[in-house]
């Protein structure tokens, strides 16, 4: 556990000490906004009711950036082998840098609110206690599996392309949970189903937190 | 009273790669406080050794163990390899701190070693530094950890002349046994008490560290390449 | 009977020969590996 | 390689598959409700449950393979996933003819057929990861993973997508197989298994001599005759 913690304060370092980076990433995560705005076209009607896809599609594709970049960190000057001779454990190192990769997440997602409403002119029905915790648990969802698979291609030639494939299939369930949850806490939730979406991320996190913690001392060790 | 003060115990050990056997049939056994120094041709099999040695890789052949199986490895393995394994957005100060706080050591003596290997206290990442600074943080980073086993693959490369000097006096500072792989045989010789020549993944010839120049002369008159 | 659905046979025709081409084209790829090793 | 017993096996299947589709087209009569179209289930059904046990059996595999490192294991990963995916794709290409005539577009965000959609994509992975890397033991560790991750994900895109798609208005799927159809369609599943059994057996006992030869350490390099060193003064 302390382990983890360890971790987790080295990497919060890493991202402290290269903030520009960050910085990069957040306007990354803007102009997506503004170009789906774009593309989509002044009218109100269509970009309100879209808000939050428009929300997740950003923070979607600035997550392969960020899980990109926070492995790379690792791998390109043997960082990582040195961590496991400290030694680190695996899972010390997973959770850890997963964590991190949350917490950027939702600092791009706490940054992509207030933008989605804007450029959108969103409405906000729900309690907006539920839409941060959808961006978290969304956020959440994202980080889990991608530390993952980038800490399992870091390695390969073909990276780039292999890590949103390979993403694809486990963004699904956290994009149409998401993108649910948030449309309805902007547009109203007559049925309130967003407990229920709310719960599929929830097990999905569950899942995943739990089945890539133990396979990443196989991946790390191999 | 032998088994105890051996610290690495390698018998018939290999490792390939696809069809070559980077390492073949290795005997070696490294006792406390002893500085091995390995020399050879380029691709003969001296990093594959240091690393398997380090139990980053493990091994497709034979045995190898560590301070007789008793207490853990790793955490007495120091090793300075090919890659600085550095946070090149961190300074040196920082990496020394967040290795430090990684394992539970204390952060008090790391402007200390940054002196001893001729870092000053600069702030700017080791992104900026030049590849011998980087090789002297790596250096600073083994040293931190104070290691039973130290592996140092190419110490002295890229290093101008003081700092070989500091490599030098830091390496004879180490407390535990100490391997190193080098070709700089001049600056190696004097600092290690043994020496084997490694060719094509076997060891050749092993012998006193002082006679591993005409050992080295001695493999170059059979390959005919003086 | 009302609301079943008239012909549609050459679906039918499509599924099933795309099936068996399908499963032809795996049992040439295996008798293809056959060969190699 | 020797050992044929598979090709038996899939040769019955090949029997039963060819009896099954020729009583399903040509002697049962037209579905109730799909009429003719409802043909379709004979070929489309037995593909959507084999194509999931070759998926499981992938996914056992793959455990085994990270619980042993034993190269058969990596073999079965790598024969049941390339099947898997052949009657994965299969299956799509059946499911969106058999959605025009039914509901009129290829494509109707089915939960099943989006799943199966998925899935290719999470499968067809796990053949380029292992293409990709040449390291035996990593290859098999990386694909293990990646299947065992696919297979897990399977069951959560399934709910999300049928929740996604059907929270609102209810669903209704014609699944209901009245009488006459049900004893070629329990022949044509058993037909499709064993010819899957097969495949994935031959292929696995090709897969397994072509790892055998890749994994048989070389034979190691001569002892070197020693080097005559005087030694120095």
């Amino acid at each position: 556990m302390s382990a983890t913690l360890r971790v987790l304060q080295k990497d919060l370092l890493i991202e402290w000490r290269s903030r520009s980076r960050t910085v990069a990433l957040l306007s990354f995560a803007y102009t997506i906004l503004l170009i789906f705005a774009f593309a989509v076209g002044p009218d109100s009607a269509a970009l309100k009711l879209h808000a939050g896809a428009y929300l997740w599609l950003g923070l979607l594709l600035s997550s392969t950036l960020l899980l990109d970049r926070t492995m790379r960190i690792e791998f390109e000057a043997g960082a990582m082998e040195k961590l496991m001779l400290v030694p680190v454990p695996a899972t010390g190192i997973f959770y850890g840098k997963a964590v991190a990769n949350l917490i950027q997440l939702c600092i791009v997602g706490a940054f992509s609110v207030p933008l989605v409403f804007i450029v959108c002119d969103a409405t906000m029905v729900e309690p907006f206690g539920w839409l941060a915790a959808t961006v978290f648990l969304g956020a959440a969802g994202l980080a889990a599996p991608g530390t993952m698979y980038s800490a399992m291609i870091a390695r390969l030639s073909g990276k780039q392309l292999l890590l949103p494939l390979m993403l694809f299939p486990l963004v699904v369930p956290v994009i149409v949970a998401a993108v649910k949850a948030t449309s309805l806490t902007m547009l109203g939730d007559p049925m309130n189903q967003i407990g229920s979406w709310l719960t599929l991320l929830a097990c999905f996190n569950l899942v995943y937190w739990s089945l890539c913690g133990v396979l990443f001392g196989r991946v790390v060790e191999a | 009273m032998r088994a105890m003060d051996t610290l690495v115990q390698a018998s018939n050990l290999g490792r390939r790669f696809g069809r070559r056997w980077a390492v073949a049939r290795l005997d070696l056994s490294i006792q406390r406080g002893e500085r091995l120094l390995i020399i050879g041709p380029n691709g003969c099999g001296k990093t594959t050794l240091l690393r398997v040695m380090s139990t980053l890789l493990s091994p497709h052949q034979g045995s190898i163990e560590w301070f007789g199986g008793k207490h853990g490895t790793r955490e007495n393995i120091g090793m300075m390899g090919h890659d600085p394994g550095i946070y090149e957005d961190l300074s040196a100060a920082d990496n020394l701190h967040v290795f430090a706080k990684l394992s539970g050591a204390g952060t008090e003596e790391i402007s200390g070693l940054l002196s001893t290997v001729g870092l000053d206290e600069r702030t700017d990442p080791v992104a900026r530094y030049s590849a011998g600074m980087r090789r002297r943080l790596a250096l600073a980073l083994l040293l931190q950890k104070q290691p039973q086993l130290a592996l140092l693959d190419e110490p002295f490369a890229q290093m101008d002349p003081g700092g070989i000097a500091q490599v030098s006096s830091a390496i004879q500072a180490l407390p535990g046994a100490v391997v190193i792989a080098s070709h700089q045989v001049q600056h190696a010789a004097p600092l290690c008490t043994r020496a084997i020549l490694m060719d094509q993944g076997q060891i050749r010839w092993t012998g006193p560290a002082t006679s591993a120049e005409s050992a080295w002369h001695a493999l170059h008159e059979e390959r005919g390449e003086l | 009977m009302t609301g079943m659905i008239e012909g549609g046979w050459e679906f039918v025709w499509s599924v099933y020969g795309i099936t068996w081409a399908g499963l032809a084209l795996y049992a040439w790829h295996l008798y293809r590996h056959e060969k190699a090793s | 390689m020797k050992a044929k017993w598979e090709l038996g096996v899939g040769l019955f299947g090949l029997l039963l598959l060819i009896w099954s589709h020729y009583t399903g087209l040509f002697v049962a009569p037209p579905e109730a409700m799909m009429g003719d179209v409802g043909r379709i289930l004979y070929a489309h059904v037995p593909t959507a449950w084999v194509g999931l046990l070759t998926y499981l059996v992938a996914f056992i595999a793959a455990v085994g393979a990270i619980w042993t490192g034993r190269w058969a294991w990596d073999a079965m990963v790598e024969a049941s996933v390339e099947v898997g995916l052949l009657l994965n794709v299969l299956l799509l290409v059946q499911g969106s003819l058999w959605a025009k005539p039914t509901w009129g577009v290829y494509w109707t965000w089915d939960p099943r057929l989006t799943t199966c959609a998925i899935m290719v994509v999470a499968f067809g992975v796990v053949l380029t990861l292992r293409r990709q890397i040449d390291d035996p033991m990593r290859r098999l560790t990386l694909s293990s993973v990646a299947t065992i991750i696919a297979f897990v994900n399977v069951p959560i895109v399934y709910l999300s997508v049928k929740w996604w798609r059907t929270l609102h208005q209810p669903y209704s799927s014609p699944d209901t197989v009245d009488g006459s159809m049900v004893t070629p369609l329990r022949v044509a599943a058993f037909g499709m298994l064993f010819l899957a059994t097969g495949f994935v057996v031959r292929r696995w006992r090709q897969v397994n001599t072509r790892l055998a030869i890749e994994v048989q350490a070389p034979d190691l390099p001569e002892e070197p005759k020693p080097l005559h060193v005087e030694e120095s003064k």
